[in-house]
């Protein structure tokens, strides 16, 4: 049981995380207009209520208790659909939710935003929810295939930390609530990269040529570039757009792999050194590699996050509700810590994990606690995004017509 | 008359018998391709929607035909004109072929003048090739034009090599003791059985830089040091890689309806190009070669097909950087968010793989060896 | 295939399938390295040869079993080889076909005056045919000699055997006098036989006769004139066939020709008949 | 005429068998790696209360998800061989025997699928499918779990129809070599024409049928492009959840799939063969 | 294969290659509803009628031609049909075999007593093998008899060509006393003939002889005489067949039986010879 029992003494630092050699130094880009989540400024701050943990007798073979959802309700539908991230979801929530409500949990899986709204726009899916990146929520909006939430339903909003909630491409969060949220900055080899780069602009440098790695991803890495020019990520300005392709040209005769699906495996294997990534994965190649590095860009990173959406013909809708409610409780959601470490809005989770010291295994089969966990955490600013760098942040949004422009220019860059 | 009724009978079990087949194609294929057709005259809303119309935009885009029509003074006049001196003479040679062609047998002179332009019409029409193509990269915009050329580059290499590589195997195979013949081709299915993306993931681990194929040529270099120092080789991430990739991929493709021709070639038939006095190299020339033609073509178009349209191997192997059709048509439908343009795209592959396809096949003929096993 | 001048026409023409009629006939030619300019007169002098003139542009699938035949040997003859071996060249061709193109191949052997090795399966193909004939057995070659002499004459059982059919009938000398042999069957028969050696009194020996040399109920009186009973009448036109149990038991065949206007068979089954031949019709044969 | 492969033949034939089996070979030895990454071999993985050096296959053992997508990958190509067998063997005959007014129709979209790119074929389905189901859902008002959806259904779909093709063209090549007098044979022994279908013609080409099955079968194991854009919920195959892997975190347990795969498939080829041998 | 019960054994056996021997005998009892029972021993009586016992469980693929066509043979007979249908059941095997299987069939047709019709292109075998023989050309029955009559007395043209080899010799009626006709041929040679029927002077005809009632240099006077030179001699051991040019330039066949010991042709290439036939051997054939 959580909380509780356990009473550890010295434990293995299992996750070690790198502290930043240079520690981000957030500057706000002067013409950049930064659409960060501080800007828009939550109504009201809610007191969040305490959290008191029940255990269940179901134990996971990692140690694991499952905990009681608060509250339980009674579900009529026999499955829930979900549609989420390859690697998302930790194996326990799933296992618990299962065994605790005693239905069975569809989960497939996509590795694009892209990819989801295409099956979602073709219609005819029954998922009952779905992960959305933030800069596709409002496209998902305007065509209908999200529906209204039913925040009464949803108990567990209260645990959230306020700053990821009400941002811009959904601001009443009237249709989605936060998951998990991150950056996409510079990462490095501090082993193999001399002068550590400290803004975008820096990757332009020679030396760094034929030793880059670039997220896939057409609107994030010309976002970059449109940040060195001094544009706004969101431009739909065909001369500014055309203006980063001829800069970004120059990068990608250095770009040795676009990915943006694993780079950190070509980060620990070595054969590229430095790029562009996002979080998470700059935080598990540090966690096999600590001389990797991840650096706020000067010019302010680009900031996302994933949420939950249920889609508009979902036909679970108790189950849905059960779902996000019991995955995201605190004493669930701390799971996310150890399994798939982004920044991790849901306050109470961390709060939770602070003071809880029951063992369990991670991946490795090392014991580690949610203690452990959360100290991690918090000490490294990969993961615990400082509030600087989150003001500072860009995040990508919708460009209606402009996006064939973007898609162009990406695709005459790599295919030249 | 009851022959007229027998026939009639005949018929309808015929069309009994077809249709499920013949349905299922009306209805998986030929609608949704009409629908594909349609498509592609389409347009884009901001949100990405199809607009259905019928414009020309996402072919002429697709041709890179630039926006504001073509720039007259895009390309220096000189080119041509060059072009059309250099052109002329050979102009001669076709002349009098033609002539000499109408006149039913040619005179001797008319031959050997045919015959002093012929390699003179090959360099003419290698430099009108030339100057086209630059002519054409500077008034238009080449891109997409330029990813069809590179997948038909790359499907034209890939379809070679696995040739080279399959040929010689399926001659082993078609040779080799009945008893043993089973099991060795057996042998070129099973890596069929594995799975398409499994494999091509089996060749990241291979040819990365820390990978197994500098790991095993690191080992020989230090074995043998007199080779000069290890240098990593660096083949995942470029062409080469997704070369690699596709070339495993299809083989299999390749060595099976080859197989089928060349075991069909009667052993008396080597006996008799012997017999007749021709060596080892002028028998494989003129009579083996020839003979598992039909096979050769029935792989060629399992392997070139598939490589014209495929996107994963180029996606997982080419680090993103490889930009086949495949890759543009499915990066409409997904990132892009265009589908009328990917529609069009896919319509001109079809079209260009269906042409050449069928001038292949016309030109060499299409046997039942489409597969074996 | 080896360097002496030898061709071969392969049992089943081994024609390619892929080339012409004419390539075909060519491939030889341009193997030795021939000019160009003289190639295609000496495939039309060799397809005129075999009587099809014309036929170059054909595929051997668009010709009949007979004409693929015609053109292997085309093929094999362009080349001018001193020795021709052909192996069953009429193997698989319908009878009629068959005997259709024996004619034709022996009429061409003697226009081109080559050698030609002819392997066969057919006895009678092989009398018909072959100047010299070797009868081979097991990769020996038992006897050789031409038709007549093989037919006539043959020196062992197998020959007799393979040979035409004989009749052959178990003894052991009797009595010898010069060339004049008796040999005395069982229970009793005897006949007369002539033989070229000498053979020890007691021998176990075979009398073989030739159906057609043997006659039923003959009006001329010859050296040996057994009793036996009809079993077997069967007519096939120019002849008839009687199979004949002698009073021994010993079964023998008797071939007689119907060469009498309207002839209908001279003795019917169950008959009791006289076979009756020539002491010199008869040969002993000691294994 | 096994005389006249030149011993360079043999080493290239054994060169080319090689470069077909090195990769499997690695995938296989991966699968004992003890790096979750997978990046380097990083020695034989050995944690001994779990399986030793079998980790991975425990892993995968226990892992629901990936389970599920074999399970899926197998429903969906037993039953699109089945079906596309069945069709495609009809077809086969039907076009083979009978003279009928579409047949020229017939031979072209028969032939079509061989030749167009797998993802136009891909994409048309998505269009026609996603068209078709919301004016259906539309029309007929379906609502929650009644709504037609994409799912295993769509893709088994999708896979009969491009299988087909490849079996007519199989069981065609057989029908080809069949000897009709055997047909004529049941009929004057008084079969009628059914009896004389299952009697005899079936079994004869059977062979031709059971390889167009296995090439079936084998297809539709092995698609990727197709059933990507025609999958929903509950329809992920292992080409596709591989894929996923591919693009996120991939360890051993990938590998591990593919050893156990490769096990299995090796032995019931083996076995089919065996089979096939002691039936002829 | 209509409600007759009318068996048929078929051109090339057509045997079920993928059932036993005895699940090829049992389908014809099976699909008439024979009685589950009495399938086994009709099968086992099959198979041993001809001479097959035992083999129910090999496959047709492992036994030879001649065990392949007896097992159709037996396919057909364990209906008990009324009428046996034989599509040249012997036309793909090899001489020897085929001259064996004559032999059985007929003494099986004798066994069992069912009507056996006998297609084949094969004069000799029909000859052989029947009872009665009807020579069909296009279709319709020329002629209709046994053996001897359609053999010896043919009454066209193709009939006389299509069975058995004949020499033809086109001339016109010159006279006709009672059955005795004389018909002048070219170049002011004349034959003497039989006919059964009379003929208008001056009408066209051929007259047709076998080869083997023509006679090379005969001891005995015949009625015809016609000299003429040898341009073909080919010994097939039985006989020896001459080709003649008679002195008009008509070409005829003459067949010698070799019944003589050691036989060898009477004569040679380029030799004078006088051919002789009686009357009653040669025919009036007018179409
Ligand atoms: N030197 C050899 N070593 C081993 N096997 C041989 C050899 N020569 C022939 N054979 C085998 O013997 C069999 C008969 O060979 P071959 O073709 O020479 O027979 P053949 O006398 O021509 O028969 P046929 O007259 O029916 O054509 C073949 O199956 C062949 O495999
Ligand atoms: N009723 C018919 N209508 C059209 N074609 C026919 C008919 N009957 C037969 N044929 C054709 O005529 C050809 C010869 O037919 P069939 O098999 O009956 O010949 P056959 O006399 O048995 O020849 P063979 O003696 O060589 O076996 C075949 O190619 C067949 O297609
Ligand atoms: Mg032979
Ligand atoms: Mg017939």
């Amino acid at each position: 049981a959580p909380a509780a029992t356990s009473t550890p003494t010295a434990q293995p630092q299992p996750t070690t995380v790198p502290k930043p050699t240079t520690p981000p130094q957030p500057t706000t880009a002067p013409t950049a207009a930064p659409i960060a989540a501080a800007t828009a400024v939550p109504t009201a701050e809610l007191a969040m209520p305490p959290f008191v943990s029940k255990p269940t007798t179901h134990v996971m073979a990692d140690g694991y208790v499952c905990p009681e959802p608060q509250p339980k309700v009674p579900l009529t539908s026999k499955e829930v659909n979900l549609f989420v991230w390859t690697e998302y979801i930790p194996q326990d929530t799933l296992d618990c939710f299962q065994l605790v409500y005693g239905i069975k949990v569809n989960r497939d899986e996509y590795s694009a935003n892209e990819e989801m709204y295409a099956k979602l726009s073709a219609g005819s899916t029954n998922y009952d929810l779905v992960q959305p990146t933030d800069f596709i929520v409002g496209l998902m909006i305007r065509q209908g295939l999200l529906q209204k939430l039913d925040k009464g339903k949803l108990p567990v909003l209260s645990y959230f930390d306020s700053k990821y909630l009400n941002l811009g491409f959904d601001p009443n969060n009237d249709y989605t609530i936060p998951y998990q949220a991150g950056t996409d900055s510079i990462v490095y080899n501090a082993d193999k990269v001399k002068t550590p780069p400290t803004s975008f602009a820096d990757l332009w440098k020679p030396e760094y040529a034929g030793r880059l790695v670039m997220l896939d991803d057409s609107r994030a890495i010309l976002g970059a570039t449109l940040l060195t020019l001094g544009y706004d990520v969101n431009t739909k300005d065909p001369a500014q757009i055309d203006a980063a392709k001829t800069k970004f040209a120059e990068l990608a005769k250095g770009v040795k792999l676009f990915d943006s699906d694993s780079p950190k495996t070509a980060l620990i294997a070595g054969d590229v050194d430095l790029g562009i990534t996002w979080t998470g994965e700059a935080f598990l190649a540090a966690k096999e590699n600590p001389s990797i590095k991840y650096v706020y860009a000067k010019e302010g990173a680009i900031v996302w996050q994933d949420n939950y959406a249920i889609p508009k013909s979902a036909p679970h809708l108790d189950a849905a509700y059960a779902w996000l409610n019991y995955s995201m409780q605190p004493d669930m959601f701390w799971l996310m810590l150890r399994d798939f470490p982004y920044t991790n809005p849901v306050q109470g989770a961390l709060d939770y994990a602070k003071s809880d010291t029951a063992k369990v295994k991670d991946a490795d089969g090392n014991d580690v606690t949610p203690a452990d966990l959360y100290k991690a955490y918090i000490d490294s600013p990969v993961t615990n995004t400082p509030l600087e760098a989150l003001k500072a942040g860009h995040r990508i949004d919708d460009v209606g017509d402009a996006l064939p422009l973007y898609d162009k220019a990406w695709t005459e860059v790599k295919g030249q | 008359m009851m022959l007229k009724r027998l026939r009639e009978r005949r018929s309808l079990q015929g069309t009994l018998l077809i249709s499920p087949a013949l349905l299922w194609m009306i209805v998986l294929l030929i609608i949704p391709l009409l629908l594909v057709v349609v498509t592609s005259f389409g347009g884009r809303d901001p949100d990405g929607n199809v607009i259905y119309q019928f414009s020309l935009d996402n072919y002429t885009r697709l041709m890179g035909v630039p926006s504001g029509g073509f720039d007259p003074n895009c390309a220096p006049i000189a080119w041509p004109a060059l072009a059309a001196i250099i052109g002329l003479p050979s102009l001669v040679g076709i002349l009098v072929r033609f002539v000499s062609r109408r006149a039913q047998g040619e005179s001797r002179s008319a031959a050997i003048l045919r015959r002093a332009f012929k390699p003179y019409v090959f360099v003419a029409a290698a430099f009108w090739v030339y100057v086209g193509v630059n002519i054409y990269s500077a008034c238009a915009d080449a891109l997409y034009v330029g990813i069809l050329g590179r997948s038909l580059e790359l499907a034209f290499w890939t379809t070679l090599l696995v040739i080279a590589l399959g040929y010689p195997l399926a001659y082993f195979i078609a040779r080799a003791a009945p008893k043993r013949r089973n099991l060795l081709l057996f042998l070129v299915l099973i890596p069929l059985w594995t799975n398409f993306v499994i494999r091509v993931y089996a060749w990241i681990i291979i040819l990365r830089e820390s990978g197994v194929l500098n790991g095993i040529l690191a080992t020989i270099a230090t074995a043998l040091p007199f080779l000069g120092p290890f240098k990593p080789t660096e083949i995942l991430y470029t062409q080469n890689a997704v070369l690699i990739g596709m070339i495993y991929e299809f083989l299999p493709f390749m060595i099976l309806p080859m197989f089928t021709s060349l075991e069909k070639i009667e052993v008396s038939l080597y006996e008799a190009a012997a017999d007749l006095g021709a060596n080892t190299l002028k028998t494989f020339l003129r009579v083996t070669l020839p003979l598992s033609l039909p096979g050769m073509v029935a792989g060629t178009i399992l392997v070139f097909v598939p490589v014209m349209g495929t996107f994963i191997v180029s996606d997982i192997l080419g680090g993103r950087q490889v930009i086949l059709v495949g890759n543009l048509i499915q990066r409409q439908f997904l990132d892009a968010r265009d589908p009328a343009f990917g529609s069009a795209a896919s319509i001109i592959l079809m079209v260009m793989t269906l042409v050449i396809t069928i001038y292949y096949t016309r030109r060499f003929g299409f046997g039942e060896e489409v597969t074996a096993a | 295939p080896f360097q002496r001048a030898v061709n071969t026409v392969f049992q089943n023409y081994a024609l390619f399938p892929h080339m012409t009629i004419g390539e075909n006939v060519a491939f030889g030619l341009q193997m030795k390295g021939v000019s160009k300019d003289e190639i295609p007169p000496r495939v039309k002098e060799a397809l005129e040869m075999v009587r099809l003139p014309g036929y170059e542009n054909r595929k051997p699938k668009q010709m009949s079993g007979g004409q693929q035949q015609r053109v292997a040997l085309a093929r094999a003859l362009v080349n001018r080889p001193e020795v021709l071996l052909l192996d069953e060249p009429l193997g698989a061709l319908d009878l009629k076909l068959r005997k259709e193109m024996q004619l034709e191949l022996k009429t061409l052997q003697r226009e081109v005056g080559i050698t030609f090795i002819y392997v066969t399966h057919d006895q009678e193909e092989a009398l018909t045919m072959s100047d010299r004939i070797a009868v081979m057995s097991k990769g020996v070659a038992l006897q050789v000699g031409n038709s007549a002499d093989i037919y006539e004459r043959p020196n062992s059982r197998f020959v007799a055997d393979f040979i035409g059919e004989t009749s052959f009938m178990h003894g052991k000398i009797e009595s010898q006098q010069n060339r004049s042999v008796v040999v005395a069957l069982d229970r009793g028969l005897s006949v007369r036989a002539s033989a070229d050696t000498t053979f020890a009194t007691g021998r176990e020996v075979s009398v073989a006769v030739r159906p057609e040399k043997m006659h039923i109920n003959a009006e001329q009186a010859l050296d040996n004139q057994l009793r036996g009973h009809v079993v077997s009448v069967v007519y096939i036109g120019t002849d008839t066939h009687y199979g004949v149990n002698l009073s021994n038991g010993q079964f023998v065949r008797v071939r007689e020709q119907n060469n009498k206007p309207d002839s209908r068979p001279v003795a019917h089954e169950g008959d009791e008949v006289t076979v009756s031949f020539a002491a010199d019709a008869a040969r002993i044969l000691t294994e | 005429m096994s005389n006249r492969r030149s011993p360079w033949l043999r080493l290239f034939s054994y060169f080319v068998y090689a470069f077909l089996y090195f990769p499997i070979v690695v995938l296989i030895v991966f699968a004992f790696n003890s790096s979750r990454t997978n990046v380097t071999f990083e020695g034989v993985v050995n944690i001994p209360d779990q399986c030793g050096p079998f980790y991975w296959f425990c892993v995968l053992f226990k892992d629901q998800h990936v389970l599920e997508a074999a399970g899926n990958t197998l429903k969906i190509a037993l039953t699109s061989t089945v079906v596309s067998t069945i069709i495609g063997t009809m077809a086969a005959l039907a076009l083979q025997r009978y003279t009928f007014k579409a047949k020229a129709f017939s031979e072209v979209s028969l032939y079509i699928p061989i030749i167009i790119p797998e993802i136009v074929m891909g994409i048309s389905i998505l269009v026609l499918f996603s068209a078709v189901f919301t004016w259906l859902n539309g029309a007929l008002g379906l609502m929650g779990d009644a709504r037609l959806s994409m799912g295993l259904g769509t893709v088994i779909l999708s896979h009969i129809a491009f299988s087909i093709p490849f079996v007519v063209l199989v069981v065609r090549a057989r029908l080809v070599a069949f000897d009709r007098s055997v047909e004529e044979a049941a009929m004057d022994l008084g079969a009628n024409e059914w009896q004389t279908f299952r009697r005899v013609t079936l079994p004869l080409i059977m062979p031709g049928v059971l390889s167009g099955a296995m090439l079936a079968f084998t297809l539709s194991l092995d698609d990727f492009i197709i059933t990507f854009f025609t999958n929903g919920p509950g329809s992920t195959t292992l080409p596709i959840y591989v894929y996923g892997l591919l693009r996120r975190i991939i360890t051993p347990e990938v590998n591990a799939l593919s050893t156990v795969w490769i096990v299995v498939v090796f032995l019931v080829l083996l076995l089919s063969q065996r089979l096939q041998r002691r039936s002829v």
